[in-house]
């Protein structure tokens, strides 16, 4: 609380002690998480042995198959040797494709990487800006328009836009291919031609979701005592907002983006499957029809992990944002 | 200087507009005019509209109010003109000094960034030059370590300090006005004085023009030199400090002045103590937090404590905020689990926790808290929050019930036409009224009064005690009556105990606490409470005390030391103050005896 | 109620009248339907407005306004049924999850975490995959996949609440967990819960077409408004009605209510 | 003809009559002369992990092709579906049961090693071995053994008789590999292109092979074959101009692709259908009278313009299509008669009775099937309850498991394989469970019967039985749409599937 407490000891303690409980928990969710993962991949109606060889496989061909799979392992002992593998970095063998999980992800987590990390480079800034002018103008005309702008972006399934999007950029037009398929080695016309369709449909829902909420913590903060005394000292509006408002709101802004951004790691499933982008989404989709429970596992893992990742990344944010939480 | 008028303000009106449309005029053509260089304090109650003036000075108005009027202050008008003039003028010629400084700084930059601000926006001084004066400002407003306090952030400094900080930012820029929005009232008497102090002297430095919002008179013939008496918008009275307080015109005037020094009616003296006490408490520890392996609280807060509390008696705690006087009535009440020490009622030992208590025990003793509006459920009518204890305690319902909440209303005074309002559209006395009435339905014996006149204005507050009063005698309540203002306590209470820091520094009567001697930290309270005379805070003796180096934070020596104006060397920081009985009949924990602490 | 109607601004009033448009043909829209949904009853596909199909026909020849008639209901029907669930659970967690002790908070927190920590369609696509999506467990998927949400927002009401005095007061008085949850803290989260409500069933909406699209979502012949769009989206080169109706309903539909939670809870601010 | 195929293998190749025959197909379907080079994209329906260079493993249509790009199979299919010469020079057997393969000389897979009798042992025989995990095990169980007799001489014998060995042995999962090979993380065929990159799931791109063993063949440069699952997008990507090739049009985008200048559609007609399963082990789904009541009570014409948009060609309740040499015309179209339903139904006295009918997504058209059943039945006073189910895990836990249960019958390449794997009694996939030893006897007896003559008479008598007895309704054959760019040359269709039965790689050509 006072001072005189934070002084005795380095400043630097305080945060790292409330960073360390925070990867702590994210550490047990995640093998909470990763228990259920296995649980309910194990509900799945099917099994892998059968999938793989098809409908016109003997019983003795599948029998064969579960040992060689040891899925007549009991489930404790395939959880554990399962996470095991994961902790060290094998999630083991794909049953399907035959070959290690590690390799067929990092073909894709590349990938869904590269789309993400664009995605958010348009879709950030672009909320950000939405955010801010709805709040500084809440209530007036702009407010309204913007409003109605993020709510337009989501009211549609997102297939449609998307679809849309190709009739009119791809089929109609032809400046955009349909499909995301990068060449091996592209040019930078090349790579931003295919990538701008997929970004723009998932920058459409994120864009939203976030400037929405970047909004809402803005105008939090809006009401505070702080910022009608700035005003009294003859802060204008975009010094108000800037060097006022935004440190205090950057842990919920951050909070926001961290839920919005994790969205396109699994949430990319329909963008993916419309512009044939092989990613991690489509992949995961692709080993629950398979019953390739490693992949899906490993998949599941990568989304949680992710999700875990960001929201630690934003709650780490928070408290160096937060001189309170930073200095004890 | 050619004008004799520096601020200059003619038929200024705020409208707002209803929610049903309506337009409503919360300040209604008030003309006023500060000469250079003096003090105007605006005072009344809360909707007095004496903040909406302050604010309209600034050319502000809050939730889409309207001004209208003239408003001059120094060569330039602030009436009808764009917001980019009023910005210009804002922070920079007309500065502004909020009431909870804790709240209105930003808790995300660091002190000295926000003072200077002003002056940087405006461009009256560089940032060094800025900064060179803040830090004069810092030492003139006798804040600690000025040179580096301007490195910190919000939350590393106490109100009092913040409060101060403040006055330094409105004062960056040497504007022509600088508006004070009661700057105290959310502060400890005893810091309060020493704010009020600063404050004094270097607006008598700076030579700075000022006007001053308050509710309490007495801080306000501190600092005014003209007093302007406000009421629904409307001004009752307007003149200089010293002649409205000796010869107040306007009634208004002269109730706010009884109401400030409160009386309640003279009590039957409680019936003679019987062998057990009603309730008695021994040897509380008690604190917040994780506890730890010696059983001791993360942070705790009483340490052996005691108290005993007759039938029908009021027992007043007072302390400044943080001294544990809440805590007790919580671990009373069975909402804080005491980590040592008991609570007896009737001489029959109350279990710790809420769940081991019997409904017998908890309906017999109730608590009232502070703010009503957090008190009571928004969601319940008035009917409703007083029903539910009639039938969790008595199994009351239908037209029994009915007739009783009715009679609850009668009890404290409110009309039966509240029963199916809910709290929000009640006004603040109402709700105080109706969160005791909650407390009286269970029929209790004791009711524990956590600051239940705290946050009333004060013609409101002298109505609830006198109701307080009254009940007592009509019913023989017994109270546990905790407040931060003494002149409160002293108006209902047979007894008064001090607390500082979760500790017991003095226990005494009433009348016992009229004169010295005291307790030290008492004698401090008492002391920082300003008297209704201009002139008083010139006179007024005391100086922050140096605190005393190098003091082992044992938990035997006396807690007050640091602060202590009378502390001596070689016994205070060493042993462990006694518990002395002085002549006037008072228990006090301290090293000095009467004759010490007579004068 | 039509009090605090009254009072909505006009976005919320128009809002307001979409939403009730819509709950209206839900309740009654397979009675008017003209058509049996399922019927293949015109031998052109995409058919244009007609006065026998007065929005054109579907990809396979069925009238398109029964098609949208019948939909509509599974898509309201199923979305508030689901939002109510998710929002009643996770609301109901939140509130013991607040009076209860703390290793209860702790355990619920922490389960609720692990949820919203697994994307929400990747989860209902192992779900579906997993127990198929009859109606029933459509909407139990649905509603569990929205659970923890709700009960983040309301656990946090629920805490802030419990700190109030009112609650404070009832507790000291002997009141039971149950009282202090459902008669001193749940009313006073209804307003907040509303509005999460109708952004849930947004969210419902758009979730439930995404999994259409991915064929998980409600088996044909039933539709909702999403598999709608999806199965005439071919349709859409050429601006069939088939594929613009049910996409505008959609919007609709997500759009007011939006508008209409905006307008509700900002009259509050105010 | 089919009969006549092996003959027709032997004989002509003897007469070395191969270039000729091959010629006359690529001239029918591509009147201009083929020029060489260009370089397409391909999308297929689906991609996944589990795309597989190993023939044997081949599950889909993306695999059949990328296989028949990368390998070449002992023999080919022609448009009728007959067993040309491929690897094989001449396949020669007398009782049909013992084969001696002749391999054609100077052929090399793509590592440079030439092709020799021993590869083909291995590729055949490796079908048998579990490990394999061939998806024809159940198919290569009639090879008894195999064994090199010289450098390019081989000896095939069967478990029983079958003519029909050189039309299976063109199917895709039996094309030839290197002997000994069980790595697939590249392959190394002697098909007409070369494997350069695969990615399972994303894409496989292969470039042409100079050293095909048809001289000439094949025209393009390069071909990238990637999947788009999403119908939708899959037009939208041909018709955007990112790929040249689609297939699995769906009836409801045969207007757009029509509609573009730059692109074309081809039917195939496929044996490929839907059909309701009756099970005989079910005393309601076995009454003689129940069966034919529901036969009756399909309304072929509805599924075929309401279902597949006229895109289908109706079927009569047995698994010949009529475009297929083997079809016997002589059994009268069933067609939809309610009243001879109600008839049947009455005389099985099942008026009241009450059946779940399973229908998925996974089999295809099912659901619209049993509700357009359901809704007949109804008016007849017949009660379905229409029991949909998720597609996942549909074909191991329904299919065949309930006594009314929809399935898809894909096309085999023969009239004897779709008999002897879906309806001789002894069948694992025997679908309807049904056990008409007359029709096992015919069976046996057509495929020993080296008289062509004689196996059209005995296949004709098989579908009378089915379409009379078994308890399997089939309603209409799909007609598979593909659509590809305009300046794509050289295609026509083969019934086995889209994309010329999946071997359009050799065939076509880019003209521009």
């Amino acid at each position: 609380m006072s001072g005189s407490a934070s002084a005795q000891r380095p400043t630097w303690i305080a945060p790292l002690r409330l960073i360390a409980a925070r990867i702590g928990a994210a550490l047990l969710t995640l093998l909470l998480v990763s228990m259920v993962i296995f649980a309910i991949s194990g509900l799945l109606p099917g099994d892998a042995a059968q999938e793989a060889l098809g409908q016109g496989a003997t019983a003795g061909q599948i029998a064969a198959l579960r040992h060689e799979m040891g899925l007549d392992q009991p489930g404790p002992v395939r959880y554990v040797r399962w996470l095991g593998g994961i902790v060290k970095g094998d999630p083991g063998t794909s049953i399907v494709a035959n070959q290690p999980v590690s390799k067929i992800i990092s073909e894709r987590l590349p990938n869904t990487l590269r789309l993400a990390a664009l995605t958010s480079m348009v879709a950030v800034p672009l909320a950000f800006l939405i955010g801010v002018f709805s709040a500084i103008a809440r209530g007036r005309r702009l407010d309204r328009a913007l409003n109605v702008l993020t709510l337009s972006m989501v009211a549609l399934p997102e297939f449609l836009v998307a679809t849309l999007a190709v009739l009119l950029f791809a089929v109609k037009l032809r400046w955009l291919p349909s499909i995301a398929l990068v060449p091996q080695e592209p040019t930078l016309g090349e790579f931003l031609r295919a990538y701008t369709m997929p970004v723009i449909s998932l920058a459409v829902i994120v864009v939203a979701q976030m400037a929405r909420m970047i909004r809402a913590a803005i105008i939090a903060e809006l009401d505070r005592p702080y910022v009608e005394m700035a005003r009294l000292k003859g802060v204008r509006p975009g010094r108000l907002i800037f060097r006022h408002v935004l440190p205090n709101a950057i842990g919920p802004i951050v909070n926001a983006m961290a839920l919005s951004l994790s969205y396109l790691f699994g949430g990319a499933i329909i963008v993916e499957t419309i512009f044939s982008y092989p990613g991690l989404a489509s992949l995961m989709v692709n080993a629950v029809t398979s019953r390739d429970m490693p992949l899906l596992q490993a998949c599941a893992m990568i989304f949680c992990a992710t999700y875990l990742l960001l929201v630690l990344i934003a709650d780490t944010v928070a408290i160096l944002a937060n001189p309170q939480l930073r200095k004890g | 200087m050619t004008t004799p008028s520096h601020v200059d303000v003619r038929d200024l009106s705020v409208t707002v507009r209803r929610p049903d449309g309506t337009l409503l005029r919360i300040v209604d053509s008030v003309s006023f005019s500060i000469p250079r260089g003096e003090v105007l304090a605006l005072i009344g109650e809360s909707g007095s509209g004496k903040t909406t003036i302050a604010l309209s000075l600034m050319g502000y108005a809050r939730g889409g109010a309207v001004i209208s009027g003239q408003i001059r202050v120094g060569n330039a008008s602030l009436d009808g003109v764009g917001p980019a003039s009023l910005a210009a003028q804002r922070g920079n010629r007309i500065t502004y000094v909020a009431q909870s400084a804790a709240a209105a700084f930003n808790p995300s930059r660091r002190i000295i960034d926000q003072v200077i601000e002003p002056a940087l926006i405006h461009r009256t001084a560089a940032a060094p030059a800025a900064r060179e004066r803040a830090i004069g400002l810092f030492r003139a407003l006798a804040l600690p370590t000025p040179e580096t306090i301007g490195e910190r952030y919000p939350h590393e400094l106490s109100g009092g300090q913040l409060q101060r900080l403040m006055a330094a930012m409105a004062l960056i820029t040497k504007p022509d006005v600088v508006i004070f929005d009661e700057p105290t009232t959310a502060l400890d008497v005893t810091t309060q004085v020493e704010v009020l102090q600063a404050f004094r002297r270097v607006f008598r430095e700076e030579g700075a023009t000022g006007v001053y919002v308050s509710h309490d008179l007495a801080v306000v013939a501190q600092m005014a030199d003209h007093i302007l008496v406000l009421n629904g918008g409307k001004v009752r009275e307007q003149n200089s400090a010293a002649t409205l307080i000796a010869e107040p015109q306007d009634d208004y005037t002269r109730m706010l002045m009884s109401a400030a020094q409160p009386v309640v009616q003279a009590i039957t003296p409680p019936a003679p103590k019987a062998a057990t006490p009603l309730l008695e408490i021994d040897g509380i520890f008690a604190g917040y937090g994780p506890i730890d392996r010696e059983g001791r609280p993360a942070n705790p807060v009483l340490s052996a404590v005691s108290l005993s509390i007759g039938k029908g008696a009021a027992l007043g705690v007072i302390g400044e905020s943080g001294s544990g006087k809440s805590t007790v009535a919580r671990v009373v009440a069975g909402l804080l689990t005491p980590t040592a020490g008991t609570v007896s009622l009737d001489g029959e030992v109350l279990a710790p926790t809420l769940a081991e208590r019997t409904r017998e025990q908890l309906r017999r003793v109730q608590i009232v808290f502070q703010n009503a509006d957090v008190a009571l459920n928004p969601a319940h009518s008035v009917g409703e929050i007083l029903a539910r204890p009639l039938r969790f305690y008595h199994g009351k319902t239908g037209a029994d019930a009915r007739r009783r909440v009715n009679e609850l209303l009668d009890l404290t005074r409110l009309p039966s036409s509240v029963i199916d309002r809910r709290c929000g559209e009640l006004s603040g006395g109402q709700k105080q009224r109706v969160n005791l009435a909650r407390a009286l339905a269970a029929e209790p014996d004791i009711i524990l009064c956590d600051e239940v006149t705290s946050a009333l204005d004060t013609v409101v507050r002298g109505a609830i005690l006198d109701l307080l009063g009254d009940l007592r005698r009509d019913l023989g309540l017994a109270y546990l009556f905790i407040s931060h203002d003494i002149a409160t306590v002293k108006a209902l209470c047979d007894e008064i105990v001090v607390f500082y820091k979760g500790t017991r520094v003095e226990h005494g009567t009433s009348d016992a606490y009229a004169a010295p001697p005291y307790h030290p930290y008492t004698e401090l309270l008492i002391t920082s409470v300003p008297e209704l005379r201009p002139g008083w805070l010139a006179d007024y003796p005391y100086q922050p005390v140096a605190p005393v180096a190098n003091v082992t934070q044992s938990s035997d020596i006396c807690r007050f030391l640091q602060r202590c104006p009378r502390s001596r060397q070689g016994l205070c920081d060493i042993a462990a103050p006694p518990l002395r009985t002085l002549e006037n009949g008072s228990r006090i924990l301290c090293h000095l005896d009467t004759s010490e602490l007579a004068h | 109620m039509l009090h605090a109607a009254r009072r909505l601004p006009l976005s919320g009033k128009i809002g307001l009248a979409i939403v009730l448009f819509w709950l209206m043909v839900a309740l009654i829209g397979p009675f008017i339907a003209p058509y049996t949904p399922g019927a293949f009853v015109s031998e052109e596909v995409f058919a244009g407005s007609s006065g026998k199909f007065w929005f054109g026909s579907d990809f396979l020849g069925r009238d398109v306004l029964s098609r949208l008639l019948v939909g509509a209901r599974f898509t309201v029907g199923l979305s508030v049924l689901a939002a109510t669930l998710a929002c009643a659970t996770g609301t109901g967690l939140a509130l013991t999850a607040a009076v209860g002790p703390r290793w209860v908070d702790e355990l619920l927190s922490r389960a609720m975490d692990t949820m919203i920590s697994i994307p929400g369609k990747v989860f209902a696509l192992v779900m579906v995959a997993a127990f198929g999506s009859s109606l029933m467990l459509l909407t139990l998927i649905v509603a569990i996949t929205y659970v923890p949400g709700n009960f983040r927002i309301a656990r946090s009401l629920a805490v802030g609440l419990a700190r109030l005095d009112y609650v404070e007061v009832a507790r000291a008085r002997g009141e039971g967990r149950l009282h202090l949850a459902l008669v001193e803290m749940l009313p006073n989260m209804i307003r907040p819960l509303f509005a999460d409500i109708g952004l849930r069933f947004v969210f419902i909406v758009l979730l439930l077409s995404g999994l259409s699209f991915l064929g998980l979502g409600l088996q044909p012949p039933d539709a909702d408004l999403g598999s709608l769009v999806r199965e005439n989206v071919s349709g859409l080169g050429e601006g069939a009605l088939a594929v613009l109706v049910p996409a505008l309903a959609i919007a609709s539909l997500t759009v007011s209510v939006n508008l209409l939670i905006d307008a509700a809870t900002q009259g509050k601010a105010r | 003809m089919t009969g006549a195929t092996s003959m027709d293998v032997s004989r002509r190749a003897l007469l070395g009559g191969l270039a000729a025959g091959l010629a006359a197909s690529g001239v029918r379907a591509a009147p201009s002369t083929p020029r060489h080079g260009g370089s397409i994209r391909v999308a297929s329906i689906a991609t996944s992990t589990a795309d597989t260079l190993d023939p044997a493993k081949g599950n889909n249509s993306t695999d059949y092709m990328r296989h028949y790009m990368l390998y070449s199979g002992l023999t080919q299919y022609d448009g009728q579906l007959r067993g040309r010469p491929g690897l094989a020079e001449r396949m020669e057997t007398r009782d049909n049961v013992n084969w001696s393969i002749r391999l054609r000389r100077g052929v090399h897979f793509h590592n440079g090693k030439p092709l020799s009798a021993e590869d083909v042992v291995w590729s055949l025989m490796r079908h048998r071995d579990p490990k394999t995990g061939s998806k024809v095990a159940n198919i290569a169980e009639q090879f008894a053994g195999a064994r090199a007799t010289g450098p390019l001489d081989l000896q095939v014998r069967l478990t029983g008789p079958n003519p029909e060995l050189p039309a299976i042995l063109a199917g895709s999962h039996f094309v030839i590999i290197e002997n000994g090979r069980r790595d697939f993380s590249t392959a190394n065929g002697t098909g007409p292109y070369i494997c350069r990159a695969f990615a399972p799931g994303i894409r496989t791109v292969v470039t042409r092979n100079p050293n095909y063993w048809k001289p000439g063949r094949p025209y393009l440069d390069r071909i990238e074959l990637i999947g788009i699952s999403d119908e939708i997008s899959r037009v939208n990507a041909l018709l955007s101009g990112d790929v040249q090739m689609i297939n699995a049009v769906s009836p409801g985008s045969v207007k757009r692709v029509r509609a573009s200048a730059a692109h074309q559609l081809m039917e195939t007609p496929s044996g490929i259908y839907t059909d309701l399963i009756m099970r005989a082990d079910n005393p309601v789904t076995s009454n003689p009278d129940f069966i034919l009541a529901m036969k009756y009570l399909t309304d072929r014409e509805l599924i075929k313009r309401a279902l597949f948009r006229g895109y289908a060609t109706i079927g009569n309740d047995q698994p010949i299509p009529p475009f297929h040499p083997m079809y016997n015309s002589n059994i009268p179209q069933r067609p939809f008669d309610p009243e001879r339903a109600r008839f049947h139904l009455r005389k099985a006295g099942l008026q009241n009775v009450r059946l779940p009918i399973y229908v998925s997504q996974a089999a295809n058209a099912s659901v619209d099937m049993g509700s357009i059943l359901q809704e007949h039945a109804a008016q007849i006073g017949l009660k379905l309850a229409v029991n949909r189910v998720p597609g996942d895990g549909y074909w191991a836990t329904h299919w065949m498991k309930h006594p009314l249960t929809y399935g898809n019958n894909n096309a085999r390449a023969t009239a004897d394989l779709t008999f002897t794997l879906n309806y001789q009694s002894q069948a694992a996939m025997n679908t309807t469970g049904w056990h008409n030893p007359r029709f096992d006897r015919l069976l046996a007896e057509a495929r020993a019967s080296t008289d062509i003559a004689r196996r059209k008479a005995i296949f004709g008598e098989l579908q009378w039985l089915v379409h009379e007895y078994c308890g399997v309704s089939i309603p209409a054959f799909i007609t598979l749409l593909d659509g590809y760019d305009r300046r794509l040359k050289g295609l026509f269709p083969i019934p086995l599937g889209g994309f010329m039965g999946y071997t359009f790689a050799e065939y076509v050509w880019w003209d521009a």
